[in-house]
């Protein structure tokens, strides 16, 4: 049997095809036209696994833009997901800190199971799409401007929250001969301590495993171990938890059915595209 | 020549107004990039150079604008809030109330009858109330912002935007494009968002008839008709909407600066 | 208004002024009131029908942010907002309270701006000493007199306890309604009692009695009532004058089949005990028995007894109510309920009951930031 | 800091450096009680109405909001404030209390007076006491505090009544009745809670004391109605601290009263506290602590700032009757200094309402330029008459007001260069409206 779990974050499109094991993952590019596309990233995901549609015994959906997958028998939220995937891949965890496109979560999770999160989706400061912005504005790639911020001297505060001032701030500060790396340790600082205390309030507990695109940057990494004290586990893929953890769900929903003999819920299941709005 | 110098030198765009008594102005504008004080010094030479002038024809510049106070650029420096209403006032006389869309944040201004600042309010620092929400729209759609607004008059249904932040909006935006959502009805939710936090500082100042709109959003008619929709009146929008704060800084540097005398323009003494 | 049960309490929900303007149209005088504190008793005794002044989260505010800040509570600057843009035009006359501090600087701003014929400020004690209870009395002695003064009449000892009787009779019927939520799936939808409620909140005693017999009877008997769902929710915290909160849990896997809210059972849950000078027994259910944070708890022998002084009841209603999740909402910049979430989050935690604190800007648009908060919320616990 | 060390624009009173030993005796004090394991007591800002019977009765309050504004000044609260959200409390809450819960979690985890805690940190209490007065969501943090704290609460009432009830007279006997009993049921809480008897003839003395720092903080305030103003806002801010937590004790009159002289003298000397006063403003409410340098800036520019924080002003001479024993003195004082404005503003004929009141008096008494307000993130009773305030002097007065967004705890909020660079733009403002109000017949 295989199970499908699809993750639709605001920037990244994920996809994990599994039996026992996982057969293909698939990430889309970046670029919000892409979400729109879901169900091409699910083709190509398919044939990687060498498996039609049909072969698919379960689909589940997560992520943002979870709500209106045709193609889904079943949308979970990304929180419950994400606890999901991270136990299944580190059980000692018991925290996630999970920083997306569009927003930063904290979970704490027990047997695989959420017991409490928090979450902060108000604007884009504090989330990823604040470091995505500034790395554009500086023509670096999210891993290289955590490498540079790590060779920062003297951190340099940002004063501006509003992510587009921050932009502004921080090209003109760069004008002005600030070195980059100073800016980019400041900045790394902000959003880990926002953060930090966002998840805080569900009293951390170790392990801390740390997911989303934001986990490839080894200086918002540091920045958060510094605030934690201890080191935080990272997946070889951060940004797939979401959709493995899906699949997992759908392959134990599926299990408890054939168990208890009960008939397996399913979708229209049309392979067409996702959308947003209805 | 007694020519004075206004240069507005504005978080997105730097403007000049060359200005002398019975003369028409001369106006310039550049994109501000990430150095002020290049854009200051770039923008006043090409200025001068459209004009025939040379620096030596200008008997002094007033500074103003959001990236002034950082570089020690001018003659002198006054508010842009200043510097809007007493351009907007010099066009329009009867003008009590204006309405300054800019890039770093939007105002509203109560002027006297000599065109002077006597209560104002400003949107918190935040993108999306500012004309700057209207500029990422405008790239996302790939559109100029002038062309925005005679298309947004089409829009039958604005969307309403689900986030408060001009970040997501845009990430929403593109979705929408993505999804078909006609490109008018998309630049209209912008509108109506940013209308609705004008009408709010109105409400702060006080609304005192005639009123204009100025700054970088009023070049979008859409918005202007959104914004009169929203208040119920009509607002006049001067021919370079834009231009205003560096003209009215070219007034103010005609009036605080002595003719006769002459210095370094290009640097406040210490 | 010619609808019955359910359906009238849906007309008069979705028009409350319309149906305030049609009694007063009829002759009826109208009291506009704030919050739960003041005695409804003496207004009805009066002759008055009182009518609770709230917000919209439905209406964009504008007008009030010419005069109060907007990190102000967001209810009471909506309040402020309908006021001035004339769509509270009903009220006539005007009884404030001091609840919470930005209430009591609310209604002299209130009155400073609408210019009410008759306005009484209500100062109530946030400690329920024993010389409280006299000082409260003292209050409710001098909106008598000053009241009396306005209208020319006297008021009744013996017509205000068949007040107090008539408006523990309501409470009753109340109660009861709730009682009908005790079973799953609940006869009654929380979007639905709440829409009771804040019709309750617009009509006179009498005419809301009546609706609520019409609407027991209707409910026992319904069988389109909400079906089976993974969460049975208590909802906690400040005022809610819309429903689209509750429609926004209920249209998940969950049903709200009690609250803690003052648009809700705080309004309505104590009696006023009769006493022999009925104000004796009113100045003790408005201080003492109303249960609202605003009011301080004497503190006890460990910080765990406070807790089950403070929100006791609530874990009652839990229980009785059969609950497996708690949702504590507050509006932003409301530090009445903030200050009480850690507390009473803990509580929950003890008694091993979830919950999930939402905080809100009190409006109808951007719930779909919440609801994915909610969501999992119910996957945790089912 | 750079802009320490130059020189600054307002000529502090040299006897406002004789507050300082004062505020650091009480804090010392405060200290060494908990050292030596003597009664102390988290006490509320309580507006004279406790204070001075702990102290009667030995026991030492501290000031969780005052340290608050320690922390903000130094910087420290940003750290207490994170911990405080950290343990689930909003971020909207006021600074002070998240500052205390934030330093108070800290302290219980180190379990001892925390590491960087600024002026010897807070001894841990043996009882705390909160007060209703104008803000009452102030009992709710010590409410919070008692997860930390097993410790009793005593709250003292504070009634408000509605400033234009036409029957106040009635309602005042009936107020200061409560108060009094109250204080009756707090002493009896003490001497329970102590095991001690109050000293009432020490009580008195010390009552006497107060009475007479009222007086001279009043008088020094009513000299800053001079041109120019001898003494700027810093000064009042620095010196209100005394009045309002040592105002019992005699070397708080002997400072005040060599404040009082300074003053006097610059004033017969036509001296004001900056060189060129072109501009006279007053503040609403509470200062940015952390940014006070902000007004020599403004300073530089000839702002002057005469009058502030409406509610920490002395009560001026008292105009309620009423004998009574010690306790009814001590409420007729507390509540005269609340109620104080609403018979002036009712002699005006309530030309405002709320704390609107005190600022449209000074504007006339003190011929204000303009209002500068510090709307404050989280502290909505400082900041809920702001509106208002600008509003009514805008609209009866002709006085223009401007506004600073900041907070008094979050230095991250403050927004002065903004504020700096929108002050030409306000003189202008304050330059038409003295035309118009010379235009109206106003004499300033």
């Amino acid at each position: 049997m295989y199970f499908a779990g699809i993750d639709i974050g605001s920037t990244m499109t994920k996809i994990v095809i599994m039996d026992d094991e996982i057969n293909s993952q698939v990430i889309g590019p970046t670029g919000a036209e892409h979400r729109h596309l879901a169900n091409k990233v699910m083709e190509e995901a398919l044939s990687k696994a060498g498996i039609a549609f049909d072969e698919l015994t379960y689909v589940v959906a997560t992520g943002y833009g979870r709500i209106n997958v045709p193609f889904a028998d079943k949308q979970i939220t990304e929180i419950t997901c994400h606890a999901k995937g991270v136990s299944s891949i580190f059980p000692s965890a018991r925290t996630v800190i999970d920083i997306g496109g569009q927003d930063a979560k904290g979970i704490k999770i027990a047997g695989g199971k959420v017991v409490d999160f928090v979450m902060n989706d108000k604007c884009a400061a504090g989330t990823g799409r604040f470091l995505e912005v500034i790395a554009d504005a500086l023509g670096l790639k999210l891993e290289e401007m955590g490498e540079l911020s790590l060779q920062s001297k003297e951190k340099v505060r940002i004063s501006n929250t509003c992510t587009i001032f921050a932009e502004q701030e921080i090209v003109s500060k760069i004008a002005d001969g600030v070195p980059i790396e100073d800016i980019l340790a400041g900045l790394h600082e902000a959003i880990a301590s926002r953060v930090f205390h966002m998840a805080e309030k569900m009293k951390i507990e170790k392990d801390v495993a740390m997911t989303g695109g934001v986990a490839k940057n080894v200086g918002m990494v540091k920045a958060l171990e510094d605030l934690l004290g201890f080191p935080v586990l990272i997946a070889r893929e951060p940004l797939l938890t979401g959709a493995i953890g899906a699949a997992i769900l759908g392959k134990e929903l599926v299990i408890k059915a054939l168990e208890k003999g009960e008939a397996i819920e399913k979708g229209a299941r049309l392979l067409e595209a996702a959308s947003f709005f209805k | 020549m007694s020519w004075f110098a206004g240069i507005d030198i504005g978080s997105v765009n730097t403007k000049v107004a060359l200005f002398r008594d019975g003369g028409p102005p001369h106006f310039h504008m550049i994109q501000s990039g990430a150095n002020y004080r290049v854009a200051a010094e770039k923008a006043l030479d090409e200025a001068l150079g459209k004009a025939g002038l040379s620096r030596n024809d200008i008997v002094a510049i007033m500074a103003t604008g959001s990236g002034a106070p950082r570089v020690d650029f001018g003659t002198d420096q006054l508010s842009d809030i200043s510097c809007s209403a007493r351009g907007v006032h010099s066009f329009f006389p009867s003008v009590r109330t204006v309405i300054d869309v800019g890039g770093q944040a939007s105002r509203a201004i109560r002027v006297n009858d000599e065109g002077r600042a006597i209560n104002f309010a400003v949107s918190e620092r935040c993108a999306a109330g500012s004309g700057r929400f209207l500029q990422i729209i405008a790239r996302v759609l790939q559109i100029d912002i002038k062309d925005a607004g005679t298309l947004s008059l089409k829009s039958s249904n604005p969307i309403i935007y689900t986030t408060g932040c001009a970040v997501f909006g845009e990430s929403e935006a593109i979705s929408r494009v993505a999804e078909g959502t006609p490109k008018e009805d998309i630049l209209a939710g912008v509108q109506n968002a940013i209308a609705s936090k004008i009408a709010n500082l109105i409400d702060r100042v006080g609304m005192e008839k005639d009123c204009a709109m100025v700054g970088g959003g009023a070049l979008d008619i859409g918005l202007v008709k959104r914004t009169e929709e929203r208040l119920g009146i009509t607002l006049l929008v001067p021919e370079n909407p834009q231009l205003m704060a560096a003209f009215g800084a070219a007034l103010y540097a005609r009036e605080v600066i002595p003719t006769n005398s002459k210095f370094d323009i290009t640097h406040r003494e210490a | 208004m010619s609808s019955k049960g359910l359906a009238k309490a849906k007309d008069i929900y979705a028009n409350r002024a319309g149906r305030v303007r049609e009694l007063k149209a009829e002759g009826k005088k109208i009291m506009g009131y704030v919050c739960a504190y003041p005695p409804l008793e003496m207004v009805t005794a009066m002759d008055y029908a009182p009518i609770r002044v709230i917000g919209s989260m439905d209406e964009p505010i504008t007008k009030a942010d010419t005069q109060v800040p907007s990190i102000i509570c967001p209810m009471l600057r909506s309040m402020l907002d309908l006021g001035m843009k004339g769509k509270a035009d009903f009220v006539e006359d005007f009884i404030g309270a001091h609840t919470c501090d930005c209430a009591e600087k609310f209604c002299h701003l209130y009155q400073h701006n609408m210019q009410f014929p008759y306005y009484h400020f209500l100062d109530v004690p946030h400690i329920a000493h024993k010389a409280s209870f006299g000082f409260m009395k003292a209050g409710f002695q001098l909106f008598q007199k000053t009241l009396e003064a306005h209208t020319g009449k006297k008021l009744d000892p013996d017509r205000l306890k068949q007040e107090v009787k008539k408006h523990n009779a309501q409470r009753a019927l109340v109660r009861e309604l709730y009682g009908l939520r005790r079973q799953d799936p609940p006869l009654l939808s929380g979007s639905e009692n709440l829409q009771i409620m804040l019709a309750l909140l617009s009509i006179p005693i009498e005419e809301g009695s009546g609706m609520l017999k019409d609407i027991i009877a209707e409910v026992k008997a319904r069988k389109d009532g909400p079906k089976k769902k993974a969460a049975r929710l208590l909802l906690w915290g400040s005022p809610l004058t819309e429903t689209s909160i509750i429609d926004m849990i209920e249209s998940l896997n969950a049903n709200v089949v009690m609250d803690d809210i003052c648009t809700g059972t705080r309004h309505f849950w104590p009696d006023v005990e009769m006493t022999s000078d009925p104000l004796d027994g009113l100045a003790k259910r408005y201080l003492d028995d109303l249960k609202c944070p605003r009011t301080f708890r004497e503190t006890t022998s460990s910080f765990e007894e406070d807790q089950e002084v403070r929100f006791g009841y609530i874990k009652d209603y839990a229980k009785e109510w059969n609950v497996n999740g708690v949702i504590l909402q507050s509006m932003k910049y409301c530090d009445t309920h903030g200050y009480e979430v850690p507390a009473i989050k803990a509580y929950f935690d003890r008694l091993g009951i979830p919950s999930l604190y939402l905080e809100h800007e009190y409006t109808m648009v951007a719930l779909a930031p919440l609801k994915t908060r909610v969501e999992a919320f119910i996957e945790m616990i089912s | 800091m750079a802009e320490e060390k130059k020189k600054r624009a307002i000529t502090r009173l040299e006897s406002s450096a004789l507050v300082r030993p004062l505020v650091n005796k009480m804090y010392m004090e405060g200290a060494l009680a908990g050292m030596e394991e003597r009664p102390v007591a988290w006490s509320m800002v309580n507006w004279w109405e406790g204070d001075i019977i702990m102290r009667a009765m030995g026991v030492t309050p501290v000031y969780p909001e005052n340290f608050g504004t320690v922390c903000a000044a130094l910087g420290i609260a940003q750290k207490y404030m994170g911990v405080s959200a950290a343990e689930g409390f909003p971020t909207h809450l006021c600074g002070y209390a998240q500052n205390t819960i934030g330093y108070t979690t800290e302290m219980k985890r180190e379990g001892k007076v925390p590491e960087g805690a600024p002026m010897g940190g807070m001894a841990q209490p043996t009882f705390m006491l909160c007060s209703e007065g104008y803000c009452d969501a102030r009992f709710k943090w010590f409410q919070s505090l008692r997860q930390f704290w097993n410790v009793p609460v005593w709250t003292l009432p504070f009634p408000h009544p509605v400033y234009t009830d036409p029957s106040l007279q009635d309602v005042h006997k009936v107020n200061v009745e409560y108060m009094a009993v109250e204080l009756q049921g707090f002493i009896a809480f003490l001497e329970n809670l102590l095991k001690k008897k109050l000293d009432r003839d020490k009580l008195e003395a010390m009552l006497n004391n107060q009475e007479k720092v009222f007086k001279v903080w009043w008088e020094i305030n009513e000299l800053r109605k001079a041109k120019p103003c001898p003494m700027h806002a810093r000064d009042f801010w620095t010196m209100m601290v005394p009045c309002f937590y040592t105002a019992y004790d005699p070397e708080t009159l002997a400072v005040y009263q060599q404040v009082y002289n300074e003053v006097k003298a610059r004033v017969d000397n036509g001296i004001g506290a900056i060189p060129d006063e072109k501009y006279r403003l007053v503040f609403a409410e509470l200062p940015p602590w952390h940014s006070l340098g902000f007004f020599d800036k403004l300073a530089e520019r000839g702002w002057n700032f005469a009058a502030e924080s409406a509610s920490y002003h002395p009560p001026p001479p008292m105009e309620l009757n009423g004998g009574g024993d010690l306790p009814y003195r001590i409420a007729r004082w507390t509540y005269w200094s609340y109620i104080n404005t609403g018979y002036r503003a009712a002699k005006m004929g309530y030309p405002a309402v709320g704390a609107a009141q005190p600022y449209y008096n000074w504007a006339v008494e003190y011929k204000i330029d303009g209002i500068l307000t510090h709307p404050l993130v989280t502290c909505r009773t400082a900041t809920f008459w702001h509106t208002h305030s600008m509003n009514v002097l805008r609209d009866k007065l002709d006085i223009p007001g401007m506004s600073i967004q900041g907070d008094i705890v979050d230095l991250t909020v403050f927004d002065a260069a903004t504020a700096l660079n929108q002050a030409p733009a306000f003189e202008e403002s304050m330059d038409h409206f003295r035309k118009v109000r010379k235009s109206k017949g106003l004499d300033w």
